[in-house]
């Protein structure tokens, strides 16, 4: 059930150029892949809150990361511990935990917030996590040192071969799928994610794909974040915010 | 002594004059987990259509200055199964306006025949001022002589409270509310989204795939408060009004302004609690300020113009 | 490579698109401590009238929403002392036009006689559209037959550019612009302010002593967009674009939407400089993204729509 | 000239209830009388500036003192030292000084911020000071301790008598206004000023008053803070902004 919190920040951190790791001071009880609403200014403006993807939840406190891009996440970037924010959550459905042994964890820049807690929960669970993580250049490639030793491997890749693998992520994704096909999550850009799907799919591997969408309540009132989906008969709209993010990939890519 | 919240729209009874707005709260399930939707005047459930309707494609929504830009397009399941929400949602205790949209004359009949014999559906609110359809919505709310046929036509076909909705993006609004008024409206409500667009200057497109959309948020208080301000001196049947209400304060300049009642709309999505907590600052203030009731200060900021006759002081204007 | 940032309005030529929108600037004079005025496209003055005018009884401002409700109403020493202040203007090297204003068509037409042989005065922004003053002002920018009457006799009086400034409180914008571009008019300038209100809980009474006030300021934004959209799409002559306005990034949106100018009202009280900045940020847009002048991105968010045809692809809509 | 400039906050102290002082690291070169355009938040909401009035000027910084009131002001509550605030001014026209040898001034509650920077530059030009100081109660009764030196006489009055004189500080004006008839100075509530302005007419002692009025560009351009001011022939509206804030007693009430 979703709340609306004041919570506190106790700590706020840049670790990678623009993107911010925000600790607070209480949790939600999320689940991997589930998001908050967040308030980022007092004033009338800007007016909505902005979606951010659960980074890690628990005795730890909620935990964010964010880019700071435009206007809302650049106000919120300027918060120093010890102040309050507003957050609506948990929302949306969160990823879907399989029966399967292994998962592979397809990342695209800072599509790896939710990715993150994902991967420890599957961990915890005694699944074999598979990370790949895609960027432009290696300054963008920030995990936290926490989550390694949740990971079984981690793979990393960059457009400009200023780390790991010197190209798109999905070319890292072919290789372990061919060692079997195992379930795979992603988020990021829609481009990665399509291209994710397609190569999945010559595997016959499920697919999972986190999505974004301009939304204003967060909470599947407004019918504003709609994504087209290719379900059964002919396409529909479905929610982002409620019947998503996530949504398995071939029900949002053909 | 609690003041006294009640409020009367035709038929329909209140237990106090706050409702959020059509299109802004689903059917009410979303926003079951924050506050007892019992606590609400009304309810105004979303722009319901004959058939089902599937509305605009993405992207639908873009944030402006202190307001939002929404081009949904009257996505909903259709009558017959909104009738299912409806009913359910009824059970908490709260009365259901049916917010009745269509792209025909005939497509609002269709909408008001089906849902007659239906109790819970308490009062309808024909939203003839909807920007976001090519066909019907708008168009139809913008002509008197249009406004009073369509009007007419609904009001012969239903006994319910008939409130009609208007679109403000006309000339002069008060000409629309006094045709639905000699029609047989029993309530107007106003005011719907102000026609509007945002381009992005790095694609160099519109935001909105429908190009335009409709602007609500405080942004559009003041124009919302002045068409209220207009339109309750020209017609004598209740206003509902709304436009931009955050709270209570933003609520009771439209009550002062001479509305009956209020509906919340796009504040809902930044606050999920603005309702009730509208509803307690309004008894508040009434307390605070020796009113006994509601009704007292409905259109009170109208009153204290009036130059007092006859009496000790004068106008105050020179 | 600089980009050319010259821009042509009727017989005027403005250096680069940006201006301060009229009764936002005064004369000039009051923002001169703040940056070199040279750099300005043009300058627009505060509403003149034949005779002096004292204007509205203060409260004359209310902040609202990301906007701010005015009811100045004219206030301006008349066309006489105008003239003095116009030309003390001109020496900056700026030009400068005059937003011209009346009760009557006999009024309008007395300023721009006064003004005619006066170099300094470089082109007239006829006020049709101010929502601030009881008899004239908007009542003449809301009827397209009040508009192609008034503004042909403007016409047949002057030589000079000759621009219409259109109240955006109206069901069809383009009807009015329609109008004034057949009456001869050179350009059409929008938005002018939407007309509004505030209340006072405490007091219990408006806000402004006029009661109702004209909208300006960010908040109003999306709606002056679409309407410079519509009208844009609808006459041929030039659009000069405002409303909301409050650095390059709005400017560009007003450009790429349609306008071939802007104008920079309320911004220029929270911000004095601006107008200039909303200058450099358009020149560096524009080299950023490799354009060679401002003309090329006017309208440009309507070519993209365009379907290509016997291209590559189809429209990209299903 | 007034200028448009970024400015960090050295210290800000709540001194009395609501209202805080705020100490500035640079100069604006202001008069006493004169006023700045304080922006309260970086967002377009609240949309315009505030007007308030120097408190103090000079080689320590601009200094502020004012009440959280309403909604902009409360904003700027919240600001902390180090944070910056953009600064219009000095604007305004400010308090004229005349010859004569002696001066009362007489503040009621907020107005005093002005006034204190008036009585250090009349202390300092040699001049006498009278302080007269009016507020509802003791605790509203807020008057710096490094101003106390300046003045020659300092008397206070309070509405509910818990300091000072029981009643309005007009009636203590009268006492010394019987002393001899000196310039008045006044800045508060305009039913102070009203009162004020009238006393000392009886005593045919000039008057200056501060007034407020809603502004929105503060320099003159916008016509929107008009006062109705009563010269020579007939009324006539007067810029607050420019040719105030300061205005002779008999130009404005009558
Ligand atoms: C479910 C979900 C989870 C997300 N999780 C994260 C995360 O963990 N970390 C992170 O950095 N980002 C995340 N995003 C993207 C993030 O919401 C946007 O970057 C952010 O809203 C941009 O706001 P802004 O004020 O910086 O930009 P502005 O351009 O000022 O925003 C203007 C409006 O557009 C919306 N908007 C702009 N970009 C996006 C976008 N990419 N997605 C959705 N709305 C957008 C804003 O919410 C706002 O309503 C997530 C988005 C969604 C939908
Ligand atoms: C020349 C001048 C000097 C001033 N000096 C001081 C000072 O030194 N200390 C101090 O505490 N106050 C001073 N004031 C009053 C101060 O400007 C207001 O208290 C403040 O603007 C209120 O803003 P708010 O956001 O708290 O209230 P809100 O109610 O949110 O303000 C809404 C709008 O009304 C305006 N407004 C509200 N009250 C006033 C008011 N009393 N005067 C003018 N505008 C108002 C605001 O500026 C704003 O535009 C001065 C006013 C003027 C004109
Ligand atoms: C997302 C959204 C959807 C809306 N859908 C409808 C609708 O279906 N029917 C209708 O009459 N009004 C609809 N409206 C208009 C609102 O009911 C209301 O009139 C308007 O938003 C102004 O109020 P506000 O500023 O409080 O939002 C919608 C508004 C929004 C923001
Ligand atoms: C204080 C004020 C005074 C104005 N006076 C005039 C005027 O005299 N003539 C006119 O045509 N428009 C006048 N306007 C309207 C502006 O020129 C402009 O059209 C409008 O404010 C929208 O632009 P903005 O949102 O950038 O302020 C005035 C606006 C303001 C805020
Ligand atoms: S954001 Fe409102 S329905 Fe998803
Ligand atoms: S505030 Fe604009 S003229 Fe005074």
């Amino acid at each position: 059930m979703p709340q609306m919190k004041v919570m506190y920040i106790k700590e706020h951190t840049l670790v990678a150029p623009d993107i911010r790791r925000m600790v607070l001071d209480d949790s939600i009880y999320a689940r991997p892949g589930q998001f908050v609403q967040i308030s980022v200014s007092p004033t009338l403006d800007p007016f909505l809150r902005r979606p951010l993807s659960v980074h890690d939840d628990g005795e730890g406190g909620l935990v964010l990361l964010y880019r700071a891009s435009g206007r809302g996440t650049r106000l919120l970037a300027e918060k120093k511990p010890g102040d309050s924010v507003d957050i609506l959550g948990p929302l949306g459905n969160g990823f879907p935990v399989t029966d399967a042994p292994a998962a592979i964890l397809v990342a695209g820049g800072i599509g790896v917030a939710p990715l993150c807690y994902l991967a420890r929960t599957l961990c915890e669970a005694g699944k074999q996590v598979i990370f790949l993580f895609g960027a432009q250049k290696a300054d963008q490639l920030y995990i936290p040192k926490a989550i390694t030793p949740f990971l079984t491997v981690l793979e990393t890749a960059t457009d400009d071969g200023s780390a790991g693998h010197h190209g798109p992520v999905t070319e890292v994704l072919e290789q372990f799928l061919q060692k079997g096909a195992v379930p795979v999550y992603g988020c990021g850009p829609e481009g990665m994610l399509r291209a994710m799907v397609r190569v999945a799919a010559q595997y016959y591997a499920q697919t999972y794909v986190s999505l974004e969408a301009r939304m204003a309540c967060g909470v599947g009132a407004c019918l504003g974040c709609v994504v087209e989906t290719f379900q059964n008969s002919g396409e529909a709209y479905q929610r982002v915010c409620v019947d998503g993010p996530v949504f398995s990939g071939e029900e949002v890519f053909r | 002594m609690n003041p006294d919240l009640t409020v009367n729209i035709g038929r329909l009874t209140m237990q106090n004059p706050v409702m959020p707005a059509s299109g802004c709260f689903g059917y009410g399930e979303e926003y079951a987990p924050f506050f007892d939707l019992s606590r609400l005047g009304a309810i105004v459930v979303k722009g319901t259509t004959a058939e089902p309707c599937s509305g605009n494609h993405p992207v639908r929504l873009a944030e402006t200055p202190a307001g939002l830009l929404n081009a949904i397009g009257l996505q909903n399941p259709g009558v017959k199964a909104a009738r299912e929400k409806i009913r359910e949602l009824a059970h908490c205790g709260v009365p259901v306006i049916v917010n009745v949209a269509g792209h025909s004359a005939e497509d609002y009949l269709r909408v008001i025949d089906f849902l007659e014999e239906e109790e819970e559906a308490a009062a309808y609110e024909v939203n003839i001022s909807c920007p976001n359809v090519s066909a019907g919505g708008m168009a139809f709310g913008t002509e008197p002589c249009v406004v009073e046929s369509l009007v007419g036509n609904l009001r012969r076909s239903t006994k319910k409270t008939l409130i009609v909705k208007l679109s403000p993006n006309v000339t002069d609004i008060t000409e629309i509310a006094r045709a639905a008024e000699s029609a047989g409206a029993d309530a107007v409500s106003l005011i719907n989204t102000l026609l509007g667009m945002a381009i992005d200057t790095a694609t160099r497109r519109p935001v909105l795939a429908n190009i335009t959309g409709g602007l609500s948020g405080p942004a559009i208080k003041p124009v919302a408060l002045r068409m209220v301000w207009q339109v309750s001196s020209a017609v004598k049947i209740p206003v509902i009004g709304m436009g931009g209400i955050t709270g209570a304060r933003d609520a009771l300049e439209f009550l002062l302004a001479g509305a009956s009642a209020v509906a919340i709309g796009a504040a809902n999505f930044t606050n999920p609690m603005v309702c009730p907590e509208t509803v307690d600052g309004i008894a508040d203030y009434l307390s605070e300020n020796g009113f006994e009731s509601v009704s007292r200060i409905v259109g009170l900021a109208k009153e204290s113009l009036r130059p007092v006759t006859g009496g000790v002081c004068g106008c105050g204007k020179k």
